[in-house]
């Protein structure tokens, strides 16, 4: 049993070990391998030049991996948590993600910027937030975020690798979720989702910290006889149409999960390009199961706010059960 | 170096009026001595405080608290920040002062709720001219330059004091903070715990300057160097600066050297990156037992003082493990209110998913509780 | 004739003599009036207290106004241009926005930022983004965007009265729109979106900088035999769900129009709210005419980027012209 | 105060070399005297910047350019910033760098790419080991202390220099950017060319320190002040700042004293927010007419010389305008080019949109024409 929190410490560590460019560091990355460990025993193993400790600074730590990135190396940065990103929003925004395209190719960015994201741990106000949608809608950036043990491993191997800077979202509440993985492998490339439960009856649409909650709901929900399809997008930006835009077109359902406060969100998006793509298919609006569009509450009714089962299996409740066609073309004449 | 340049930067050395055995250190400050009052207010608010920081270490080892960062060891400057202003001036913490908040007269409840995880600020900032507890680091020295700079226009003779730490020291918004008050002569006064970590960064890894107090001429503002764990020192520090601050001379820098004896929070482990040795050191110039030599060789602190403080202690610990064992009580449809002045229509539609789910729960809860 | 910049400046000014508490401050407003000249005269008139410039840094700026708001002033702030706010990304979304909450009520913050947003006005990089889905996005932020030279003038007067923070997203290319206004007026509050042009066939929705294009559009559309309706949701929070919905409602079908990155924008949050309130009415998916997922291109090449009332217009094609029930109900046996 | 803290101030005064009338000014000075070819050559570098720079202004009025930041009254820091520098170093500009950018040997045509607005960065960065002129204030500065890092890693011994103006220091990226580069030794120069004014803000809104380069000494970095609009004094205090960072001993802060002449850009009113008689005093300090002097008086420079040089200048000119005079070639489908390093799926299907709309408005121009 292997935790996400230790494949993404064997990402890193198998990374650097492959690559000498590969450096890592941000705020307690060294002795202290990370407030979450992620980064445990790298300066021990690779050497203070290769995963150390910084000055506390966001802005300076994204901008200092822009420039060794210019300089030829890979850098891992982390940031301690969601909110404590916001300082380097700049960098990210104006840098990281426009330089490529600024230079016209001349200058690419291979930087990761990790950031422990989401709620569902008891953190205080700050330490909650799910950012996802500033990145996501800044072009340049790829967006990425596992769900699943496996995924962490081989997402965060493939960001390092990948010549475009990555924000790596890490669900802190899957940080310790187990998983029995015979051998830490690469699975899909950038831009898969993957269908991690095949349905029928509609689909649901999740990334990161709300797969399995995602999954729960679906096994719940056989007792109420839907067969549900649940999706894990694994990358935001690229986004995977075709999976997706297959899946409900199959089901004619659909309902986007996120935590993140719903409005103008990345479930938006889902929302929005879904009944672009699928309208004619859909026997129902797409509807989305996210946190309240409200600053993350403080621990103690942090459960309130998250999506819950219940809250999508509500949301289901809402989906026209029995595929009627919707009253509109009853009146016109057609019948079922 | 112009005469301007020489008067900005800080003594060579921290400024020290005890030994660290509490003897009376040589040397000469620009600073005056405090008054024994002052001093024995102090004494007492450090016993309060430790025993209170010792409480509250422990409601977190009985999960009573989600996290707890303790100032054991700082209670000079949590104390001596707080003493040094008026019921009007304003106080702009971080999450490491709690000690600072129990001596400004806050109830240590109220103070813990944001630990606790009932609510983001358990307290009314207004009514003790209290900035909540801020975690993003740094980011509340700009308020404090704002807020000193109001007070500055409408003519209170109000100053702002506020907290940072070494780590936060190296953010921007803590350049941007001094360079603000600088321009703009705001009454605040910067006092940076200088404990020597952030988390598990040594201050050799957050700065290569001679020392933090060194960053105050770079704004045109005046800085001094303290000894953090010498209360009298701190609190004549403090007295000046928080002078200079009213007197309209605009902003002032101090950098108190102190030690974080504990580890960074109850989730920290400090053992993973510094020794037993380090933290030896620095009990040794523990600030309660240097003020206590200190006080009672001049004969302002009595056995019956340190007696009838202590039972204050016990009280103030034995009434907030009371109060924190009970459950807090929760409002879940709180969180909708306040994001606005008056709830969107959006929020007034979630509000009521929330509403209507609560209310299922309870039915759900009682239906249960007849079948029993 | 009065232009939107005077407008703005007017606003400024009136609320600036009728409240003392209300201060503006930032880089260049105040001898020079701001690049913009939003500013102008007013240190003039109301004195180096009232309106004057500050060191240039932005995150001091608005954490400058959070101390001052405590303090009891109205602050209003000037970012010189979108992507220059991007450095006080952190105090606006731990601050601005959760304050009031953080503090039950306590503390609020009656606060404006100001930001001149968006592109057609061939600036160059960094200087044309369109930032609003950041703002929208954060909880606790009112997000407000005038399209007209009376909204300009009656929204900020709002945003300055207003007991929370709002961000006001001022349209670079419509600063020197101009209107024959008897009197600057306030028109409508915060919350309520404004029919720009009644019709029938189809409802495009826009904001900003995007409303006279969805009008020009609405013009040319005639010429197809549409007819459309345009809104202008004059503030993105709080949104105007009756007004969009009814709308929608009624013709069946919809086209939102933004300069933004369409990706997680505020379009896909208009899309996805529009096809969940009004699915049933809908004849046609929602589309979405918006800017490329690029960084915001060079000034010779933004009008390629911006959408345009031909873009518009081959997006209007795509929504089923004549009114048939799509062939998913006709295989189901119903007729049109 | 200690001896390391006084190694770290800047000189009281501004070093300089040359008085306003370009004699030999009284004084000693820590930095050596630069070599007469390095003069020579900066004095030619001026002298075709300073056209360049008066060709792009005209560009701008006959509506060629978008915008242009003239350096009209900075040349000596232009010149001297890159002049100081080998190929392998890196040079970091802002938006008003374009005549050190020329001086680097960058095609002019390309300077002006992202003022023309044709493209964001018209030169390769790579080839020529010059960041992308930057227009986002003091990010670039941190850029420079990471990029001097890595080349230290490498062990290249190449150095950054960085230029940011008198208002980027009070963002806190510049803050972050001295700080990184102090603790881990990276070899970057920091050169602040303070012209007093940020757009319309003078220096005394911008800052309440003695003077700017007293902020190096909060990060433990060596600073030195210096006439900007004396060549001499600027390219001997710019060789130590780049020998101290090539020798391994981190980061130096440089602040030139200089002025722009004109307004912030053409799109700019500089009467708006100063007087003439303010600029007219340094226009006396003209450091192309200084450096003239000074090298006259000692046969470094003939009338040869000049009449070769402003030939050149001509030439370069000549060129520049009559191909800014041309319309460049635009590829609207670029823009989906380079977001990333390959296309995703959906930057494909909107880079098809706008095929198919440019081939439609193709197809219609050529109707068009083939009726008329
Ligand atoms: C902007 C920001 N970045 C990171 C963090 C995470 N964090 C919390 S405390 C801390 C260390 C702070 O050190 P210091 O300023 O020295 O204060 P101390 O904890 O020692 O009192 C860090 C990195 C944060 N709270 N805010
Ligand atoms: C982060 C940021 N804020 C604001 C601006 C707008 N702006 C462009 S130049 C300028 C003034 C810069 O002054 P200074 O740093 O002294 O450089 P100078 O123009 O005098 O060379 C401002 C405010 C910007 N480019 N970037
Ligand atoms: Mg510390
Ligand atoms: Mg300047």
């Amino acid at each position: 049993m292997i935790t996400m929190a230790q494949a993404l410490n064997a990402a890193l560590g198998d990374a650097m070990a492959e690559d000498e460019q590969v450096v890592v560091f941000g705020e307690d990355v060294g002795a202290l391998g990370g407030v979450f460990r992620i980064t445990d025993g790298l300066t021990a193993k690779y050497g203070e030049d290769r995963c150390f400790d910084t000055p506390l600074a966001e802005s300076g730590i994204v901008g200092f991996a822009v420039g060794m990135a210019m300089g030829g190396f890979r850098p891992v940065v982390e940031m301690q948590f969601d909110a404590f990103a916001y300082p380097a929003f700049e960098q990210i925004a104006s840098h990281v993600a426009k330089t490529r395209n600024r230079t016209r190719g001349r200058v690419g960015l291979p930087l990761v910027i990790r950031i422990p994201y989401g709620g569902g741990i008891g953190g205080v106000e700050h330490h909650c937030d799910s950012s996802e949608a500033y990145y996501a809608h800044t072009p340049g950036l790829k967006v990425v975020t596992p769900a699943t043990v496996q995924d962490a491993y081989s997402l965060l191997r493939e960001a390092i690798d990948d010549p475009d800077p990555v924000v790596f979202m890490e669900p802190k509440k899957l940080y310790w979720s187990k998983a029995d993985i015979g051998r830490l492998a690469r699975t899909e490339p950038f831009g898969r989702a993957a269908v991690r439960r095949a349905g029928s009856d509609a689909t649901l649409i999740a990334y990161g910290p709300s797969v399995p909650v995602a999954l729960e709901t679906a096994e719940a929900a056989t007792q109420e006889g839907w067969d549900l399809e649940v999706i894990d997008l694994r990358t935001i930006v690229p986004f995977d149409d075709a999976t997706v835009t297959a899946s409900v077109r199959r089901t004619g359902r659909c309902v986007v999960v996120g935590e993140a406060a719903g409005f103008a969100g990345v479930g938006a998006e889902i929302a929005a390009r879904v009944q672009e793509r699928c309208f004619h298919s859909l026997a129902a609006p797409v509807l989305r199961v996210t946190g309240f569009d409200v600053p993350y509450p403080p621990p103690m009714l942090e459960h309130h706010h998250l999506p819950s089962v219940d809250r999508i299996l509500d949301t289901l409740d809402r989906l026209q059960r029995d595929d009627l066609p919707d009253t509109r073309f009853l009146a016109l004449g057609g019948a079922a | 170096m112009t005469g301007l340049a020489q008067a900005l930067l800080p003594s060579a050395e921290p400024v020290r009026f005890l030994t660290d055995e509490g003897a009376v250190a040589k040397g000469r400050h620009r600073h005056p001595v405090p008054d024994p009052g002052l001093l024995r207010r102090a004494y007492r608010a450090m016993v309060v405080g430790r025993r209170f920081d010792a409480q509250a270490t422990a409601l977190t080892k009985q999960g009573r608290l989600a996290v707890y960062p303790s100032s054991h060891g700082q209670e000079a400057c949590q104390v001596g920040s707080v003493l040094v202003l008026s019921e009007g001036d304003w106080f702009f913490p971080t999450y490491r002062e709690s000690v600072a908040l129990v001596t400004r007269g806050i109830d240590p409840v109220e103070v813990l709720s944001l630990l606790r995880g009932d609510a983001h600020c358990g307290y009314d900032p207004v009514r003790h001219h209290v900035a909540p507890q801020c975690t993003p680091l740094a980011t509340q020295s700009v308020h404090a330059a704002g807020l000193a700079y109001a007070e500055r226009r409408v003519g209170t003779g109000r100053v702002a004091l506020v907290c940072v730490g070494d780590g936060a020291t190296s953010e921007g918004d803590f350049h941007e903070a001094l360079n603000f008050a600088a321009v703009f002569k705001a009454p605040v006064v910067f006092l940076v715990q200088n404990n020597h970590y952030a988390i598990s960064v040594p201050l050799e890894r957050q700065t290569a300057a001679p020392s933090l107090a060194y960053k105050g001429i770079g704004y045109g503002v005046p800085s001094e160097r303290v000894d953090g764990n010498d209360p009298v020192a701190v609190l004549a520090v403090l007295t000046s600066a928080v002078e200079h601050a009213r007197s309209g001379q605009g902003p002032y820098l101090v950098e108190a050297h102190t030690y974080r004896l504990e580890s960074h929070t109850n989730a920290d482990d400090a053992s993973r990156y510094r020794t037993d040795d380090e933290a030896e050191k620095w009990r040794r110039r523990d600030p309660i037992a240097r003020l206590a030599r200190y006080l009672r060789r001049r004969g302002h602190l009595t056995d019956a003082d340190t007696a009838a403080w202590s039972a204050e202690a016990e009280e103030l610990a034995a009434d907030l493990r009371a109060r924190m064992n009970a459950d807090p009580e929760l409002a879940p449809l709180g969180m909708f209110d306040h994001v606005y002045s008056a709830p969107t229509p959006q929020l007034t539609e979630q509000r009521e998913v929330l509403r209507v789910e609560l209310s299922a729960e309870r039915a759900a809860d009682e239906a249960e509780e007849a079948l029993t």
